[in-house]
Formats: C-alpha cells, structure tokens, sequence
C-alpha cells in the first residue's frame, strides 16, 4: 500500500514539475517542449513501477518496467532479429509497394475523371473497412513468410493513400488552375507544376496514416502462419510460454519503430510541404 | 486601327442547380490598342465573367468576342494576355522569383532568357532583392506586385486585371495604382482593370465601363477627358470630382433599374 | 441450497476435445454434485495459466508441458486429474514431398505450433539432433503454424502439426487419403507428453472446502467422459450445441469424438505416474532458448488426492 | 502535428459519397462509374478464381481419373496457380467455381454464404451472421462511445490546459504506433482474469482506437473558433465554462462529425480483433477465425463482408447524422 | 464633464519572435461623451491595437487608460462597451435573434428582456422579421447591421468598431454609413470607430484621429465643422474635400516620416 501512496505521489510531483515548465518563464522552448512529454511518460513508467511492487501484480499478468527493460537488455539480439523480419522486411517493403502504387493509381485516377468518380467512392469504402481480416487469407496465399505480410500491408495502406492522393490532386483552387490555363500550359505541365505540389499536404497524411497501418498489418499477420521469427511472432510465442517481460520488450520495440516511422515521415513532411501554413514557423 | 478586344452582343448564361443565371446580356464594347479600360459596378454584375470570356477562361453562349483578330481560346493558347487574380495567387511552394519564372518555364523560354526576365520584372515592380523570399514572407501588397510581375513576364500585349488591389489598403492601394500608371505609360499594353472603387476607376482609366446586374450588363461607358500624366492628388481636381460624381451615378441608376 | 461455484478454463474453443466437460453441464452430472460449473472457452491467443493466476478461473484444462513451464515462471499449478491417457499430436507430412521418415526432414519445412505447443517438436528435434535453425541443408525450417492445415494444402510445408481428432480429419476432407500421407506420432517417437489434463493452484488445495469441490468436479467430469465416449453422436451433438461461433459442424464434431474417445479411452481421470516422468524426462532432456519449458525437475505438480477421493467410492 | 483537411481526408469519405448519393443529379453522375468499377472488380475476381483454384481443381480431377499435366502429384507440387491452369485449362475452368474449400471463393458462393447467413437463418441462431454482426457491433458501439468520451474529454482539457497539451499529446501519438494487435489479447486476459469478459474487453480495445482520432479533431475543433469570436465572448465578461458551452463546443461540431466516421471504422476494427483471441466467442471476428481454423474461405469471406457492410452503414449512418444535425445547426 | 476614455502617454510593445514591435507609442488622447471619433491610418499603425486596449483585450505596458472613470479592464467587465468586429462574426449556428440574444445570455438578462431586447434592437437596425434567419441566409450588409444589433443589444454607452464595414462593397457600405449616422443621433452614444477610407472617416466623425505606422502613434487629430445633419453628397461639398484633403495630408505625412 505504501508504495501505491508514494505512486500517487510521484504523479502529483511529476505534474507539478510540468505545470511548472509548461506555465513558467521556459513556455516557449524547445527543451521544455521536449522534457514535457518526457517528464510525463517518466511519470507514468514510475507509478507503473510502483503500482505492480505494490500491489504484487504475479509476473505473468503484468510486469514491472524495471524487469522489462532487463529483458530488452539482455535480448537485443532477438529482438533486433524480430524487428528486421517484421518491420523492414515485412512492414516497410508492403508500406513502399502499397503507397508507390496507390499514388500511380491516383494519378491515372486522376487523368480520367470518370475512373475518378468511380473508384473515389470505392476507394473510401474499402478504406473504412476492417481490411484486418483479410491476413488470414492472404497469409493462405502468398505463404508464411515476409511476403504474406507485405501483402496485408499493401491492402491496407492501398485506399487510405489512394484517397488522400485523389483528394490531393483536386485540391487546387480554381484560380491556381485557371492561371495555368492563361498560359496554355498542358495536362502534364499542369500536373507536374501545379498539382503534384499542391497534393503533397494530403499525400503526406497519407503516408503518415500508412505508419500505423503497416505495423498493425505486419503484426496482425504473423498471428496467422510465419516464421520463427517476428514481433508478432515473438508476442504470441511468448504469451504461450508466460513470459510477459519478453512481450513487452517486443511491444515497446513495435512502439519504438512506428514512432520513429511516423516522425521520419513528419520530419521529410516537414521539409517537403514547408510551404503549407501549418508548417511555417 | 482594329480593336485589341471586340466584343459584340455578348451573352452568358450560367446553367446551376437552382435555375439560370444570366451573368452577361447583350454586352457590345471596342477595345483599342493600348488603352486602360476599367470595369465597375456592384457585386455579381458580371466583371470577372467578362474578363474571363475575354481570356478565354469561359465561353460565351451568344455573341461574337475577338482578341488580337482571333477568337478568345486562340488568344489564350497563343499566350496574348497576362492575368492577375484578385488574390495574388503566387504558388506558396515556389520562391518569388521561382512564381514569376513560372510562366516562362512552361512557354518554354531558354534558361537565359528567364533568368533575364525574372530579373528585369522584379525590378519593374520594385521587387528587386525578394528573389529568394517565399510569397508568405512578404506583405499583401509586395505579393500583389509580384503576381503582377508574373504576368508581365512573358511580356503579352494585353493585361487583364480582375481587382488585383481589392485585399490592400488604401495608402498601399494608392502607391500600387501610381505604379501601375507609369508602368503602362511605360509599356503602352492594353490595359483591363475590375475594380470596386471609384476613384480608382477614375483614376486610372482612359475608359470608363459602368455595369450593372441581374442580367449583367454595361449600363455606361465613360470616356475621361483627364491627362496621361496624372499626379496622385489630381483627385481632389474639380474634374476628377466631376467624372466620380458620374460614376456613382450610373451606378446608383443601375441598382435602381434592377 | 445454494451451488457451489466452479469456473473450468479450457485451453481452445468448445469442440469435442471437451466433450466430457459439456457433456457433464448438458446431462446434469454437475448439479447432482451440487455444482455450478461455468466452462470458458479458450481461443487462441489466451494462456490458461495465466488466466487462473490472476484468478479468473477454478480449475483449467492444459497440457503438461506448458503446465509445468507455468510453474517454474511462478504459477504454482497441480496436476489433479488426468482424462486424457494418450496424446493426439503428431506431425502429418504429404508422401508425395518423400518424406518417410525422421531422415528424411533435414531441409524442409514443417509447420509446428507455438504458444505452448511447441515444447515436444523441440524435444523431438533435440533428439534427432536437427538444427531448427534452418539455415543449412542439416537443419529444418521451422514455420510457425496457424491452427489450420493451410500450409499442407498450399504445399507451403511439407509437414504440418495435425491433432488425431482435428486437423488430420480435415486433410482428409480435403480430398487426401490415408494412403497419401505419413505421420509422426510424437509418442511413439518417445517424446509424448500428456495433454488435457486438470490442473489448479497449489494454495488453493489447502483448503478443505476447494478440494471437496474438486472431488465433485472431477468425479462429474469423469462421468461425462465416459458417458460421452459411449454416446459420441449425442455428445457431438451438445457441443455443437454450445458452440458460439456456428462454425462447428456435427459431422466433424462426431469424427472428433470418435477420435478423443481413443484418447480418453484408458483412463480413469488419475495421472499415470510413468506417464508424467516420461514427460519431465522428455522436457529436461531438450533445454534451449527455443525450448525453456523447465530446467530443473518439478516438486508437487501432480498430486492423486483428488481422484483418489472422487474415484474411491465409484471403483 | 495534425490538420483539419486530413481528418475529413480519411474514412470521412463513405459519408461524402452518401451525400452525393442523395442528389439526383450527383446520383447519375457518380451511379455509373461506381457501377463500372465494380462490374470490373467483379469480372477480375471470377478471372481470377480459375489459376487461384486450379490447384485444387487439378486434383480433384486427378482423383477422378481424369487426365492431368503433369500426372504426378510430386511434379505438381511447387507450380504455380497460374501455370497449372494454363497446362489444364479445361479441367481447371470447370473446377473453379463450385469448390467447397476454394483458395478464392466465387462471388457468387460467397453472396449466397452471405444469404444463407443471414435470410436463411433466424436472428437467434448462432450461424446468423445478423446475429454475430449484432454482437460485434454491440461491442462497436460500447467502444466508441467511451472513446469518443474520452476523446472528448481529454481533448477539452488539452484545450484548456497546457501542461495537458504538451504532455498527453504527444503520447496520444505514441499510444497509435503501439500495435493494440498484440496489446488485444493481454488486455482480454487480464480482464478475462478479474472476472470481466465479453463484451467490454473488446469495447475497451474499439475505446483505444477510436479515442484518438475523436482527440485530434476536437482539439482542432475546440481550437477553431478565430481569436475574433473568442474576443467577442471576451468582451461580454464570459466565463471559460460559457466560452466552452456557447462557442467552442458548437464551433466544433463539423469536426467532430469527422472524427466520429473515422472513429466508428477504427471501433469496429478494434472490436474484431478484440475477438480474435477469443475465437471460441461469438462475433464476426470470431467468425473470421472459426473460418480459418476449418479451411472455410467461404465463411471468411462472409464474414468480411458483413463488416464491410456493417462499416458502410454506421458511416452513412453519422453521416446522416451529421446532416440532419449540422443542417439544423445552419452549418452547411 | 469628465471624458468617457482618457488616454495618457500610452504605450504597447509587443513581443514576438522576430523581435519586439512597436504598436502604440506615446498615445494621448480624450474622447467626450457622445462623441463620434474616427481613427484612420494606414496598415500596422495601432488602430485596432488602441481599441482593444480601450477593450480591455490588451494591457498597456506603459502610460494610463480610464474609460468611464475606471481601468479599462473593469469597464470589460462592467459591460461598459459593445464591440463590432471588422467581419460581422455572426455564430453560424445561431439564428440572427439567437446570435443577438448571445450576449444577454451570459450577461444573465431575464427571458422577458431577452425578448425584448431582441426585438427592439432588431427594429433599430432595421432588421424586423428576420429574427428566425440563419446568417448566411442574409447578406453582407444584413449581416453587418445584425452584428451592430448584437452590440447594442445590452445598451452599453460606449461603441467601439473595428472596420465594421471594411468587406462590404461600396454602395451597401454608403447606406450603412447613412444609417449608423442616424443610429448615433438617436442614442447620443459614444462611438470609436476605425476605418481605412478616407471619406467614411470624413462623412462620420466629429473627430479625426490620424495615425502612422513604426511606432503606431497619432499623427494628427482633426475636429469636423460638418454639421451633424450630413446627406449622402454633402461628399461632394468644398468643406468635405478640405477635410479630406486634410486628412490625406497627414496620412502622407505620418508615411514619409515613418
Ligand atoms: N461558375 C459559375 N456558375 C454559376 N454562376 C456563376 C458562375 N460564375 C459566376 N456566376 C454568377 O454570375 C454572376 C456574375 O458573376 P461575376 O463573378 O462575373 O460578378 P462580378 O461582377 O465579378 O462580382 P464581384 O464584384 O463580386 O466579383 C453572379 O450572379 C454569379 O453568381
Ligand atoms: N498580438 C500581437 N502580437 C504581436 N504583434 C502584434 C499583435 N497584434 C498586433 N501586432 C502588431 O502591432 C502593430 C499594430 O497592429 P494593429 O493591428 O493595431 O494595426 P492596425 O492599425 O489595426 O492595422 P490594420 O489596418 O491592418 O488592421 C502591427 O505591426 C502588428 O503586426
Ligand atoms: C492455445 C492452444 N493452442 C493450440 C493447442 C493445440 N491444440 C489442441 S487441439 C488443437 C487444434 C484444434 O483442434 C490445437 C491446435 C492447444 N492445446 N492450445
Ligand atoms: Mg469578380
Ligand atoms: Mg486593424
């Protein structure tokens, strides 16, 4: 009990700490943009901690932070295996297949307005849909290894980018398009000048959406058939053998790469679409 | 000598979902090289549509309208007119000097070619040095210059203006329009200016189109008897007072008639 | 008076695997013990073990070998009956691939069950002494299988993890015949281990009033083993009828009991003794990274109280 | 970090072409292309039945004695759909359509799959997909309500407060990039083993999704009216509860309408794969896994379907919703 | 009589990144009850910052600001001024009577004055029968007279207006200019009125304030002799084009100096 009292304690001071930087005299700066968060997620990590010692939660229902992060130090080698099979082989080879095509789809969707308006509304169905449930069949299909989960990802970052891409494309002001029209330029001038830039706000959010889809989609897919190696693998094997630590371990690698994955995309955001109003400084 | 623009009975009817709208009616007016005509008139009576038939941007449903002796979509594909837009419109991803060059990259003008006429029209309107800002580093009026710049770039006869000081202020306003007098007397191009204010119109114009609406319609053209040369107080003249008083009038007679 | 309160966890979804327990709750073999059984259904992501230690269930059905992994992690689990006599894992292969026998595998790929499954393929392999690495041409490439037989038809693996009861009698529903294929009972390879057994908390037995449940529990289940292995078209039927999903069909569901009942055939619920060192044996002799089910041997996991009770006065 | 534009970009899409839908003229306009989208998607998939079954096909008339190429199974083994149809076109056309465990099951199995599911079975029976598709959205709706309050919640104190602001939102972020795939089946077991089970585990996993978009576009929502409408309150002496009541809650409401579409599609997500631990219970993705532990596409394929379809209507719902509400509302 | 907003030696810095900036400096002014006052000047001179000081929106860094006797921010809040924005900021999901009912609502006004309240400030503005129309139902102008209504709405003495009718075309803007005249001689209110055109400032005021840019500070401060009876053309009268004149003077002025 006493070191459930010292975890609410701790989240008492580590918010009093934040009030103090978020409201006082550093507000605006960079470094307490950062410790923030940081101070925050500390907070959090700390009364988990305490929560579990405290209350003696058993190993296997959850484990504490300290013994996690032992784990991940003591298994980096499998877990660098795991995040190679999942995430750059399964994840990021579906994530550029996935969103390279659905970007030539949206072009060509784009040139023929009437494959626009048929496969627009098609597309944001399809978007909206469960698409979670197809792994086990294409792991049927294209077999149990990195290629079934490319697959998955593929499907699922296939519509959310082709959509965002269509939308992107026809989000130019009519006074943009008429001034390329004054100087009678031609369809692909127009695109290349006037179109592709103007869509990459919505292409990027695309892309950023796509992260998160292809962790989930990767993941999801090893549930269903892989090979002995995986984070999606690792989790379920490990659940099996009660060894709680190793999935956290494996769940804060999944963490780990798709934030780095959503903030590499941000970032080339950042420098790529520097012009749009919520990117100005 | 035959007019630069010739537009004769014009007509135009937007077909929307609720019912027509008849934007232009029977709208006749010459053009001659080289002269600054000014549209006025309220809220929806048809100015930009006319300019945009003239540039080609719309096509009418009744009437015949020349450019340059061809017809308006001719005009545009042979690249007769620079356009500036209300809003300046400068493509916020592209530097100053990236939107004026723009225009030429796709007429297809060699690099030399374009990195000279960047230069020399960023000096025409003053702009010099801003080269390498991006739009939305600069003031409304600096990027209302700039757009202006873009569409004298590849140096057309004509220059279509649908309310290019309508989002600046006054004083900016008054700066831009003696500016733009000694550009024209500059260049002699020929000269079509939207505006909503009447002293502007007056200001600058040779001539002086009135429009009214519902249907669009030129109500009165006003020839200005005023000098080419023309200081910025001459609008405290007895006659520039004469020709605004002129203006309102018409254009209070139009309201009225609609 | 009020029922006693049991909560049954079973290691995978209702189907006759567990036919003895529905058929208890279905033919009143519980309320004459006085007993209030709830059967959870387990599915494929949910860990027993796990699931009595944090005190969501009684009493759970699991195998040996994750029985005892669950132990030495802290989960002080007691073996308390043991319906199961025989196992039905075996690895199922296709003859036209030429797999023939345990020679044969180096080089290919076989299709094993994890979660707690996997202990025996390891054991199996360690006594083989092929690499599961798969790297080179001595050694197998491991794939971990989803609970179907997709691998097999869609030749993604030339041998597969079958149970008797379930997956073999799908590829034979699918059109292949027994003639076709090859198996690999892992007990007559001599690295079995006893599956669905009953197991509960150590502390739990201490009190007087649990072990009595027990008894009863036991003592009601066994009953509806028995009464489900002399009535296998009923008992598929009540399964079927408990299950949620509808995807059950009768037909499967009696060729499974038909099958479980071969299983549960010899036993009369207590733990073969023989049986459980020969699976401790089999554990300690194939410790790995891959395959940490137990390093040292266990104390206490089994126990003949409760059957010795329930059974007693039947006998 | 996020935009308004992208809100509306993703999912919101069902609801627009619903309202284009509506209009008479729109209908035409977009009826045609969409219905030749899909007769293309269709003629595609029987195609693609042939070399996808032939594998199967091949076999069965093997066994029958029918000749094949190559004769031997061994030989078989390891060739393509594709090249195994080419070889064996006639045996290979005649068998794609009718199989029982087919690889790619036909449209038309699957529609009357979906018949049988649904017409052909009462409402109470468990092989009604009505019946699991209920239990699924049940599950649905449960989740999204709590995380739409909670999204709601959470994003009016990052409006009010910045310590709130710089410390929950960037681990709102970071909550998304955790794959709530592997999370799902501990949260079902740790709550399976406290006693709670059914629905609201898989409720609490939909919340998990669905929070987060409802977070993004309420902040930007909330944070939507100009400095010039919040001046306005200002001037009349308001209080943060008035300006909260009067003016951002209102302002919000287009986005919220948003994030709610997202949000139901991220729900229902999270309720089938809250169900695919537990694959004994009830539910479509129960269905789901039941169809793979069998070998049957056919139900797989149903049971997609289903929430597809489930998807569409609660999107279309909201976005009826969203008209009657903001049409009231004078906002569109 | 003590003035109704005394100003002395005000001063505003602003600080952004880009450095600090100068919004008001050395700003002193008294403004009597009932007065009609004009501030105009070009673009970033402080117009709308002094106005929300006198709001109480902003806090001064240096000098002192009473308005009725009292700090600035304790009028705020003793309801001393309505406020019209440069938009009309109508809430788009309220009605034209529910938008005016706005303020009552939170001042606590009771359901009988409420309705009142509603209906006679909707009768002022001339805007009678429109109570139950959305905003974008109305027009521009409409619009602009419904986001007077709602600021005169709780009877405060005070009006203070920031370019009320700068997006409005010039002929609606011309009727509006007539009106509010004539709202002003009906309530004796005191007005604080920012605009940018030279003759609204002239056809309104009684009182001129003339600002210029970089530091924003008043430049000049013209008394009308204008009677208060002022038909639309007395724009066209000598004494009109002096002040004008005068005005444009100081605006030229206020710029080069800067
Ligand atoms: N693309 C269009 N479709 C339908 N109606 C249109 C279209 N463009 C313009 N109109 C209508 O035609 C009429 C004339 O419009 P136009 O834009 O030419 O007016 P304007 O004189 O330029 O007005 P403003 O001063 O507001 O710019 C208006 O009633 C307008 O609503
Ligand atoms: N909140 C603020 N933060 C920083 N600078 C500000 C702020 N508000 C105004 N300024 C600056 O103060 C100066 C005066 O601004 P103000 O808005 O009062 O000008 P104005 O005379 O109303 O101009 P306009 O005619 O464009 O409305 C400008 O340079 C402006 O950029
Ligand atoms: C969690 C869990 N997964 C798989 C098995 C092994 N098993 C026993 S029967 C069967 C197939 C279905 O009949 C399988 C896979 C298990 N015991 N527990
Ligand atoms: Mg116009
Ligand atoms: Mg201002």
């Amino acid at each position: 009990m006493g070191l459930v009292m010292l975890a609410l304690l701790l989240w008492a001071l580590g918010w009093a700490a934040n009030a103090a930087l978020a409201n006082g005299p550093a507000r605006g700066t960079a470094a307490a943009r950062l410790a923030v968060p940081l101070i925050f997620g500390a907070t959090l990590l700390g009364m988990w901690e305490l929560v579990v010692r405290g209350l003696e939660v058993p190993l296997v229902i959850l484990p504490a932070p300290s013994v996690i992060a032992e784990t991940f130090a003591a298994r980096t080698g499998t877990l660098w295996e795991d995040f190679v099979q999942t995430f750059l082989k399964g994840a990021l080879s579906g994530y550029a297949i996935g969103c390279v095509a659905a970007f030539a789809v949206a072009i060509v969707a784009d040139r023929f307005d009437f494959l626009r308006r048929g496969l627009l509304p098609v597309g944001n169905f399809m978007a909206a849909l469960p698409i979670v449930g197809t792994a086990p069949i294409l792991v049927m299909w294209f077999g149990f290894d990195w290629e079934s989960k490319a697959a998955v990802v593929v499907v699922m970052v296939f519509f959310p980018m082709l959509v965002n891409t269509v939308a992107g494309l026809a989000d130019t002001g009519a006074m943009q398009r008429d001034l390329m029209r004054t100087y009678g330029a031609s369809y692909l001038q127009t695109l290349v000048k006037l179109r592709l830039p103007a869509a990459m706000p919505f292409v990027f959010n695309g892309l950023k959406i796509s992260t998160t889809l292809a962790l989930i989609g990767a993941i999801v897919a090893e549930f269903f058939g892989s090979p002995i190696r995986g984070v999606g693998f690792r989790i379920s094997t490990s659940v099996g053998q009660l060894a709680l630590d190793m999935v956290w371990a494996e769940i804060a690698v999944a963490a780990l790469a798709g934030t780095l994955f959503y903030g590499a995309i941000a970032a080339i955001e950042k420098r790529v679409t520097f012009w749009h109003p919520s990117h100005r400084s | 000598m035959t007019p630069v623009v010739s537009a004769h009975a014009l007509d135009l009817t937007f077909q929307t979902t609720d019912g027509a709208v008849h934007a232009l009616k029977d709208v006749s007016l010459d053009i001659g090289a080289g002269e600054f005509v000014s549209f006025i008139g309220p809220s929806g009576c048809g100015k930009t549509t006319f300019l945009r038939c003239v540039a080609g941007l719309e096509t009418p449903t009744g009437g015949t309208l020349a450019v340059n002796g061809m017809s308006a979509d001719a005009a545009r594909r042979a690249r007769a007119y620079g356009y500036v837009f209300q809003a300046a419109g400068l493509y916020p991803w592209r530097t100053i000097g990236g939107n004026i060059r723009l225009p030429l990259e796709i007429m297809g003008f060699s690099e030399d070619e374009k990195a000279r006429r960047v230069r020399e029209t960023l000096e025409l309107v003053d702009l010099a040095g801003f080269e390498k800002k991006y739009p939305w580093q600069l003031s409304g009026g600096m990027q209302q210059r700039a757009s202006i710049a873009r569409a004298l770039s590849f140096d057309a006869g004509i220059l279509l203006m649908d309310e290019p000081f309508g989002a600046l202020d006054e004083i900016v306003r008054d700066r831009l329009n003696e500016e733009l007098l000694a550009l024209w007397a500059r260049t002699g191009k020929t000269m079509l200016f939207v505006t909503h204010s009447i002293p502007e119109a007056v200001y600058l114009s040779t001539k002086i189109v009135v429009m009214s609406p519902r249907p669009g319609r030129i109500s009165d053209v006003i020839e200005s008897p005023l000098p080419k040369e023309r200081p910025l107080d001459i609008r405290d003249s007895r006659e520039f007072i004469e020709i605004a008083h002129r203006v309102r009038e018409g254009l209070r007679a139009g309201m009225e008639a609609a | 008076q009020d029922m006693d309160e049991v909560v049954l966890q079973l290691k995978w979804v209702t189907q006759a695997q567990f036919a003895g327990y529905y058929v208890a709750e279905d033919q009143g073999f519980y309320e004459d013990e006085n007993l209030d059984v709830t059967i959870k259904p387990g599915g494929p992501d949910i860990a027993p073990e796990q699931v009595i230690a944090g005190g969501g269930a009684d009493v759970i059905v699991t195998w040996m070998a994750a029985g005892l992994a669950a132990r030495e992690r802290g989960v002080p689990l007691v073996n308390i009956a043991q319906p199961f006599a025989t196992g039905g894992l075996q690895l199922t292969c296709l003859k036209e691939t030429g797999v023939e026998s345990p020679e044969d595998f180096p080089g290919r790929t076989l299709g094993v069950w994890f979660f707690g499954n996997e202990y025996p393929f390891y054991a199996w392999m360690a006594q083989l002494g092929i690499d599961t690495d798969g790297a080179d041409e001595d050694g197998v490439t491991v794939l971990k299988q989803a609970f179907n037989v997709d691998p097999l038809l869609q030749g993604q693996a030339d041998c597969i993890s079958t149970m008797t009861y379930n997956e073999y009698g799908q590829i034979l529903d699918a059109g292949y015949t027994e003639e076709e294929l090859v198996n690999f009972n892992y007990l007559e390879e001599g690295v079995g281990m006893l599956e669905d057994g009953l197991y509960v908390l150590e502390e739990d037995l201490e009190d007087e009033a649990f072990r009595d449940r027990m008894e009863r529990f036991v003592r009601a289940s066994m009953k509806g083993w028995k009464w489900a292995e002399e009535n296998p078209e009923e008992a598929a039927q009540i399964v079927v009828d408990n299950d949620m999903t509808g995807a059950q069909t009768l037909d499967h569901q009696v060729y499974m009991m038909g099958e479980v009942a071969k299983l549960t055939e010899g036993s009369d619920g207590s733990l073969d003794e023989a049986d459980y060192r020969q699976t401790v044996e089999t554990l300690l002799s194939a410790i790995s990274e891959e395959n940490p089910a137990i390093t040292e041997e266990p104390e206490g996991a089994w126990t003949h109280d409760i059957t010795d009770e329930a059974l007693g006065g039947e006998s | 970090m996020t935009r308004a534009a992208p809100i509306a970009a993703q999912g919101a899409g069902v609801g627009r072409s619903g309202r284009v839908a509506l209009r008479a003229k729109g209908m035409a306009h977009t009826l045609l292309p969409v219905m030749t989208v899909l007769a293309a998607i269709l003629a595609l998939w029987y195609l693609a039945c042939i070399p996808m079954n032939a594998g199967q096909s091949v076999l069965t008339a093997a066994r029958a004695d029918v000749a094949v190429s190559p004769e031997s199974a061994s030989d078989r083994r390891g060739m393509s759909g594709l090249a195994l149809a080419l070889r064996n076109p006639g045996v290979a056309v005649a068998g794609a359509y009718g199989q029982d465990r087919a690889r790619l099951p036909a449209p038309h199995q699957v529609a009357a799959e979906l018949w049988a599911g649904t017409v052909g079975e009462p409402v109470s029976s468990n092989r009604s997909l009505i019946w699991h598709g209920w239990v699924t959205m049940s599950a649905t709706l449960l989740g999204f309500v709590f995380g739409t309050a909670l999204g709601v919640l959470l994003a009016i104190g990052i409006v009010h407060s910045r310590v709130m602001d710089m410390s929950v939102m960037p681990w709102a972020i970071v909550s998304q990039t955790v794959p709530i795939i592997a999370i799902a089946p501990m949260i079902i077991v740790v709550l399976y083993s406290v006693g709670i089970q059914g629905i609201v585990p898989k409720a609490v996993i939909s919340a998990y999704l669905s929070f987060f978009p409802v977070v993004v576009g309420m902040v930007t929502g909330l944070r939507s009216p100009g400095s010039m409408q919040l001046d306005l309150l200002a001037t009349y002496g308001a209080s943060r509860l008035q300006v909260l009541t009067k003016l951002r809650l209102p302002a919000s409401m287009p986005y919220l309408f948003a994030s709610l579409k997202i949000g139901i599609a991220a729900s229902l997500i999270g309720a089938i794969v809250g169900e695919l631990p537990t694959g004994a219970s009830a539910g479509l993705g129960a269905r789901l896994l039941a169809g793979s532990y069998y070998g049957q596409t056919e139900q797989i394929w149903a049971a997609l379907f289903a929430a597809a379809i489930l998807a569409a209507l609660s999107v279309g719902l909201l976005g009826a919703l969203e008209r009657a509400l903001l049409g009231r509302m004078g906002m569109r």
